[in-house]
């Protein structure tokens, strides 16, 4: 009983039930968008931005924000390409995409902990220099017609139409998930995010954990770029462009607070899947793309505005229910007159 | 002279001394195959001619203010020509009337502006030329897919890049003019057309989507150089080829070779974007040396040949947009790709 | 390994830190041996909490050094300081307010959680203090709160333990529980600094005092060879006087008519409230923390919900009335909670005086002379200390900025002043400034609504006073019955008529 | 503790001379690399480019110190363009009628954002951004109301609007004209009324505030408001300079909005800031990039410096107010 009121109570339930919501609610208006066949290329359609959504996550529990992995991600793409059209073997374009990713994230961590930059400004800041930096790598040209072997893996499925990318999302979502909530190494990414100060009185290394976060933050958007890379077949010179926001967008729909602290990857992952199909969903309703993005605007503050008034009314509620109870109901109390 | 196109202060000397001209060349927006090869085109032609050098900036999102600011800027650094392709049909009028007035040459290719405010425009076609290509691309690929144009029910729809973008638009409305006329017997399933906004990923859950919410379509036209990889790219996730669905529209060979040999695509087309390039900067070179030209002049540009100035009203279909000093230059021809000449083309 | 005995566990040699010009700490000498509690006294500002954020690693000194039973130690980092067996009660909480009162505890600890949390469930039932493991942080009061932190350094196996101002918020009883651990944990060799307001306390449970000035130790010895004067003289800097109110005027009922005046009122923690306030008099409201005091004069501020009953003032009714209109009307309230509810920290102190006037000085744009002389005024009046009234309010010491509050609550000529622990954690010199200007109040025919948990100073300052308990006022006191036992058991709820 | 307020105060105004000097520097190693930039008319025609940033930074810095942030002021320039060209065109309303029409809907819909933010305790990025995806996409809807297609655009203005961009009085471009009254009214308003002040003890300690009688939720309410408006007075000027009204201007105007204000001396947590480092700062950022552009820098890498620019700004700022890390600086090189 205690279970389920908990299950309940968590963000992710919520950002879930919201995920079937639309997706029964598309299913009313177009049957076939709940053929099991669609809703697996729902679930394809979302494997990088739930990879970008839970390396974002990992920074907004810190309570810091990344605005560059849109940029890190085409850069790690461009560079992972590249690579690939060049004849390396698959794991060296793999590993120096990773490797642009950690230096990225290593970039935005020293600014941000050790230069004292806020993390939105330096980010920011950033996120034009990485992009300028595609355009310097690619000449801004198109990196096409890669090995058809390597696109070939966004193309392997199991279960039907799953592709397996999909599952090692999953899995690496759980581990994540596991990691933050079970492990004393994991639980300080919400410490820090939760009280700086207090994190760091009982001896945690906020510097350290934030700079973490950051270089974890760019290890998934490379990883990203890697799928992306796989998945799209072509890398440009805008590869990625605005995939900053729906990550961000992503975490707040799956219940991470932009404040720190508060949330799982769980969340991020269901959040990712919710952005990924929106344009999706609107194609199955026959509405022009025109409004995909009114769409997202009203879905984002809506939830949030929804999910912040729940949750100070519970709050408040709570409140003042303590402070009923710590009344007497006689007058007068145990005072004996 | 020098031939950095980088040294802003070398270029306005060289200008000065007016042995190399400096020709801005603006596409409407950076990173996209289509444009990146028009520049290579050009790039290349301007080395062997020797008279000119590039300058080739653009905006990174097909912004126009962007555009306008590098019109701005091409202008008090003082280039000698533009040639632009715009984001916007009316848009950059004000900045290159200023600059025509500051003594540049002006011309527009690829995507054209109010005829008054630039001198050449170096055209692929007029939207009625290039949709009636795509209405051809279209049959072609259904024959390919086993249907037959004229007769079976045909259902289809469009998938390209945005509503706001001016040229995808325009052969949009001319090519369905065409499939009214011709084809009473096709019908398209979503007049309000799939977009994508250049985003590859955003392409391919779009064209995931199309094939499945209208898992009886057969023909999908792809008119924006993301969208066409994309859906094709859709189709080949959901194990769809050539015989399921037609799937067509322009794109660089290159971007699509993988495709057609897959046989998931029959064939799609574009025309020289290398060649538009060259023509564009030479016309900006050649007006900007000085030289006038009049409706029916033959221009000799070496390398490429012989091309004529047009009235404008060839692309806009009013005559009223034939103004002095002002006409069209048409490309030669448009290619169809198909497997059998894809490889004879590296752009 | 053999041990040094000779060694003291801590030796803080000539340790020197400054914030920008500010000098706080000049050379500071202290030791701190096994089973020692070590008093640390001084004023605000004196610099005791920075000291022990040094030890702590939070703060990291300019200059001098620490050992550890002889051995120079580095304790630069807070994870070096807790590895080396010291931990840091902090003034104010720091808490990690998403996370459940077990999970705070347990965050930092290395035992696995079903072993934490019966060695939480043990230390709280043998200190007999009344704490939810479940409830979010932030959902806690500040007594609450501090309670948690507490127990965190209590659980703790810590060598060197260190509370700062532990008891500001606590109840009585929670107090002395507190005070009976500390005694098992002399007894367990371990050293202790406790720093304090209160001196009462320091005869009660410690070993040693130390007292802070101007940067440095300026007194020490063991507590035997002190009594209480002794420690308010070296506290005191060198030729001034301890203020208190001074002779009160009695007041005279007879002709006067209710400032305030409260009937049956009921809101969210507290219920059936009667009483009233005359001008020229101060209304002492005794209780234990959670009594429900800081919640009704919330709900007259216009915070809180009303849920019955009325508020009048000046016989008129103002029950329900937002802040801007309580304000005008002519109430305003010294919120308990400085640094939530009460300062500007990073903004001048001139802006924080001002900031509730500003709306009558200013129509549109800014007088900014006004407000200047508004702020210099008080800055005079209240003898707060500031270089200019354009020195930043965090840069100020806590009683400094107190005097600032209550500035502001003033600054609207207020008909009814309420003051919610108006001397929570300032020092005895600031705490004689704030007396004097509560009795300056009075004296001007302002209705002083004065609540507070240190019974004292209500004894000393009230002409009248009501008890409250459990969200209900118990009983009132007039002047004469006015003592320390009849409060303190008024408090408890244990009061009896004669007693 | 003597003297940390003065010092706070001075450092405030030696930042801004700062700017002043980084901006001086600017113009001379630009004009020296391409002497053609020194011209008055060539410096004063820059400014249409980036005059809209101009124009919305100073108000979005009033957000910034409530403690929030306004990452939808760009979709409100296209917003307002498309608003003005559909009412114009389509509804025959006189220009500058419509253009009123449009800056009360970019006034509504800051109020809109601000509403929930102030009211509803979500933090400002995340409405937003939700704001910037709903208003973009809102101007495609006004576009689809409109006759005319969405990527025709609408022109053919009339002059009396178009001199909005192009004229002039007494030779001062009328766009400077306006950025400068823009940037007085933002002065006396946040520096210089009662508003202005509540503003700023709202971003310091909206609880505190409260305290005080201060309405806190319309003061913060009201920040978003003024920067939707400033938002549309932008996207007038740009419709006016572009002689083309669409529903996509603005769209990439986030990031130099942001690194104006910040760059000007606004922290991003409230409480600290004014509108002339925020008007200096976004000149610095236009010349740098005008210039940059100027000497033959694609358009595509001009990020780069902008970006590099903005951390090695911080860097500096930062490091220079914040003891601990003089501190450790100090032992770095004390130690050597
Ligand atoms: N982080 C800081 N930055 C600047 N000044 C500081 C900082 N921390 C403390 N100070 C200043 O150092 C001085 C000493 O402060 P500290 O908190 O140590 O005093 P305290 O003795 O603990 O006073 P209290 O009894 O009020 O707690 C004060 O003047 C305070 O303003
Ligand atoms: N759940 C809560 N959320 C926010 N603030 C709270 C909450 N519970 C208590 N507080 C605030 O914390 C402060 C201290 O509360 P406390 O439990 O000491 O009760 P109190 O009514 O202040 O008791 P007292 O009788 O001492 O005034 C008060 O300002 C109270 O309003
Ligand atoms: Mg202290
Ligand atoms: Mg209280």
């Amino acid at each position: 009983m205690n279970v389920v009121k908990k299950l309940f109570k968590a963000r992710e339930i919520s950002s879930f039930l919201c995920l079937l919501a639309m997706f029964l609610l598309v299913g009313l208006v177009n049957p076939s968008f709940l053929k099991p066949q669609n809703i697996m290329l729902c679930f394809n359609g979302s494997i990088v931005y739930i990879l970008i959504a839970v390396g974002m996550a990992f920074v907004i529990l810190t309570g810091e924000i990344d605005c560059s992995i849109g940029a890190q991600l085409g850069l790690a793409a461009a560079v992972c390409a590249t690579f690939l059209k060049n004849e390396a073997p698959w794991g060296v374009a793999i590993l120096l995409a990773l490797l642009v990713g950690l230096v990225c994230g290593t970039i935005n961590g020293f600014g941000v902990t050790v230069l004292h930059i806020p993390s939105i400004i330096m980010t920011l800041g950033t996120n034009g220099i990485y992009r300028g930096l595609i355009y310097v790598y690619t000449q801004g040209k198109w990196v096409e017609n890669l090995p058809a072997g390597f696109k070939g893996l966004a193309q392997t499925n199991i279960f039907g139409n799953l592709c397996w990318f999909f599952v090692m999302d999953l899995v690496i979502m759980l581990l994540v998930f596991l990691y933050l909530r079970k492990t004393r190494h994991g639980k300080r990414f919400a410490a820090v995010g939760d009280n700086e100060m207090g994190a760091d009185l009982i001896g945690i290394p906020v510097a350290r954990t934030k700079m973490l976060a950051f270089i974890i933050c760019g290890a998934f958007s490379a990883l990203g770029a890697v799928l992306y890379v796989s998945r799209v077949g072509f890398v440009t010179a805008i590869s990625g462009n605005g995939y900053e926001m729906k990550a961000i967008a992503a975490c707040v729909i799956g219940g991470i607070s932009l404040s720190g602290g508060v949330g799982t990857v769980a969340g991020a992952t269901i959040g990712g899947i919710i952005m990924a199909s929106i344009s999706r969903l609107l194609v199955f309703l026959k509405i022009s793309s025109d409004y995909d993005n009114t769409i997202t605007g009203i879905l984002l503050i809506a939830i949030v505005v929804i999910d912040s008034l729940a949750q100070r009314r519970s709050v408040e509620k709570a409140r003042r229910e303590r402070l009923a109870a710590r009344v007497t109901e006689t007058e007068g109390g145990a005072d004996h007159e | 002279g020098s031939k950095e196109t980088s040294g802003g202060s070398d270029s306005s000397a060289s200008a000065a001394s007016g042995d190399e001209k400096l020709i801005v060349f603006v596409p409407k927006v950076t990173g996209n195959s289509f444009f990146e090869s028009a520049n290579d085109g050009a790039q290349e032609f301007a080395k062997k001619v020797g008279k000119f050098t590039i300058n080739y900036d653009g905006s990174a999102t097909a912004a126009v203010a962007d555009q306008v600011t590098i019109i701005n800027n091409a202008i008090t650094q003082g280039a000698d020509g533009i040639a632009v392709s715009s984001v916007d049909a009316t848009g950059l009028d004000e900045v290159l009337k200023k600059a025509q007035d500051a003594g540049l040459s002006v011309v527009t290719w690829d995507s054209d502006v109010t005829a008054d405010a630039r001198q050449i425009m170096v055209s692929q076609g007029s939207p009625e030329i290039l949709g009636e290509f795509l209405v051809q691309l279209s049959e072609d690929a259904l024959k390919a897919s086993g249907k037959d144009p004229a007769k079976d029910d045909i259902k289809y729809c469009w998938h390209y890049s945005q509503a706001t973008v001016t040229d995808q638009n325009s052969w949009h409305d001319a090519a369905e003019k065409v499939i009214a006329e011709k084809y009473p017997n096709w019908e398209n399933v979503a007049p309000d057309n799939y977009y994508s906004e250049q985003d590859a990923e955003k392409a391919i859950s779009v064209g995931e989507s199309v094939l499945t919410a209208h898992d009886d379509i057969n023909l999908i036209i792809c008119n924006d150089s993301t969208a066409l990889p994309g859906q094709a790219q859709a189709a080949q996730n959901l194990g769809k080829t050539v015989k399921d669905v037609a799937i067509t529209g322009f794109a660089t060979p290159n971007a699509m070779k993988d495709y057609c040999t897959a046989g998931i695509v029959n064939n799609w087309g574009l025309w020289d974007t290398g060649l538009q390039g060259s023509i564009a900067c030479y016309m900006a070179y050649y007006l900007a040396d000085g030289n006038k030209v009049t409706i029916g002049d033959k221009i000799d540009i070496p390398e490429i040949g012989e091309v004529e100035i047009v009235n404008n009203s060839e692309i806009t279909g009013n005559d009223s947009d034939n103004v002095d000093g002002s006409g069209v230059v048409f490309l030669p021809e448009r290619a169809e790709f198909t497997a059998d000449n894809m490889n004879d083309y590296d752009f | 390994m053999q041990k040094v005995e000779t060694e003291a566990l801590l030796k803080i040699k000539d340790i020197r830190k400054s914030f920008g010009s500010n000098e706080v700490l000049k050379g500071i000498n202290l030791e701190l041996n096994e089973g020692e509690v070590v008093a640390l006294i001084g004023g605000n500002g004196a610099g005791k909490s920075t000291l022990m954020k040094i030890i702590m690693g939070i703060y990291q000194q300019d200059a001098g050094d620490l050992f550890i039973h002889g051995v120079k130690t580095d304790l630069s980092k807070s994870s070096l300081a807790l590895a080396n067996g010291i931990y840091l009660v902090p003034q104010e909480p720091m808490l990690f307010p998403n996370m459940t009162v077990e999970e705070n505890i347990a965050m930092g600890f290395n035992e696995n959680k079903i072993e934490m949390h019966k060695k939480i469930v043990d230390m709280i039932a043998h200190l007999g203090w009344d704490l939810k493991l479940d409830r979010r942080a932030n959902t806690l009061s500040i007594a609450e709160q501090q309670l948690v932190e507490i127990l965190k350094g209590l659980l703790r196996e810590s060598r060197i333990l260190i509370f700062d101002e532990p008891t500001s918020s606590l109840s009585f009883n929670e107090a002395e529980s507190l005070f009976e651990l500390i005694e098992d944990l002399k007894k367990k060799n371990i050293g202790i600094f406790y720093i304090t307001h209160r001196l009462s306390e320091v005869f009660e449970i410690a070993t040693h005092v130390a007292i802070m000035r101007d940067g440095i130790v300026s007194l020490s010895g063991a507590v035997s060879e002190f009594d209480k004067s002794h420690l308010v003289k070296a506290l005191l800097p060198p030729g001034s006087e301890l203020k208190t109110a001074g002779e009160s005027t009695a007041v005279d009922y007879s002709k006067a008519k209710p400032m305030l005046e409260l009937k049956d009122f009921s809101g969210y923690g507290f219920s059936g409230l009667n009483f009233e306030v005359y001008p020229g008099e101060i209304l002492g409201v005794a209780g234990v923390v959670g009594a429900g005091r800081t919640e009704f004069a919330t709900t007259i501020f216009g915070m809180d919900k009303v849920k019955g009953g009325k508020v009048l003032l000046d016989g008129e009714d103002i029950t329900g009335m937002g802040t801007r209109k309580v304000l005008d009307k002519g109430i305003n309230y010294v919120p308990e909670d400085r640094f939530l509810n009460g300062i500007f920290k990073i903004r001048e102190t001139g802006w924080n005086i001002s900031s509730a006037q500003l709306r009558n000085m200013s129509k549109i744009f800014l007088n900014k002379k006004a407000e200047k002389e508004l702020a210099d005024k008080y800055i005079n009046d209240f003898r707060i200390k500031v270089t200019s009234q354009d020195q930043l309010m965090g840069s100020l010491s806590g009683g400094n900025q107190q005097k600032a509050v209550i500035a502001r609550a003033l600054s609207t000529n207020p008909k009814v002043v309420i003051l919610d622990e108006p001397t929570r954690g300032i020092d005895a010199g600031a705490r004689g400034d704030v007396y004097s200007i509560i009795g300056k109040l009075k004296q001007q025919g302002v209705a002083v609504l004065l609540i507070s948990s240190d019974l004292e100073e209500i004894v000393e300052l009230s002409d009248r006073a009501i008890s409250m308990y459990q969200g209900r006022i118990n009983h009132t006191f007039p002047k004469e019955k006015i003592d320390l036992d009849n409060l303190t058991a008024a408090s408890f709820g244990v009061y009896e008529e004669g007693e | 503790m003597n003297n940390f307020g003065k010092t706070m105060k001075s450092k405030l105004l030696s930042w801004e001379m700062l700017l002043v000097v980084v901006l001086v520097l600017e113009i001379i190693i630009f004009g020296q690399i391409n002497p053609r930039f020194l011209r008055i008319n060539v410096l004063m025609g820059s400014i249409n480019d980036f005059i809209s940033i101009c124009v919305i930074s100073l108000f979005v810095t009033f957000v910034m110190i409530t403690g929030g942030i306004d990452i939808q002021a760009g979709s409100i320039i296209g917003l307002t363009s498309i608003t003005v060209g559909m009412l114009w065109q389509d509804k025959g309303l006189n220009i500058w009628v419509a253009a009123i029409f449009a800056i009360v809907v970019g006034l509504l819909c800051g109020l809109l954002s601000g509403f929930f933010v102030a009211y509803t305790g979500v933090q400002p990025m995340v409405v937003t951004l939700g704001g910037s995806f709903l208003y973009s996409g809102l101007a495609l809807a006004v576009v689809n109301m409109s006759s005319s297609e969405a990527y025709e655009g609408i022109g053919g203005f009339p002059e009396s609007f178009m001199k909005l961009s192009s004229g002039n009085v007494a030779g001062i471009p009328n766009q400077l004209i306006i950025f400068i009254a823009l940037i007085i009214i933002s002065y006396i308003l946040l520096h210089k009324t009662k508003y202005g002040r509540y503003v700023f003890l709202c971003g310091v300690n909206p609880s505190a505030s409260e305290y005080s009688g201060i309405r806190v939720k319309p003061i913060i309410m009201s920040t978003y408001g003024l920067s939707g408006m400033s938002a549309s007075i932008a996207g007038l000027i740009l419709t006016s300079y572009l002689g083309s009204a669409k529903s996509d201007l603005g769209a990439t105007y986030t990031l130099p909005i942001i690194t104006a204000v910040v760059l000007g001396g606004t922290s991003n947590t409230g409480g600290k800031g004014g509108v002339i480092g925020t008007a200096i700062a976004a000149v610095v950022i236009g010349i740098l990039k005008f210039g940059l552009n100027m000497s033959g820098m694609p358009s595509q890498y001009l990020d780069i410096p902008v970006g590099i620019l903005l951390i090695v700004v911080l860097t500096f700022r930062m490091t220079s107010s914040n003891p601990a890390v003089v501190a450790k600086f100090k032992k770095l090189t004390g130690k050597k």
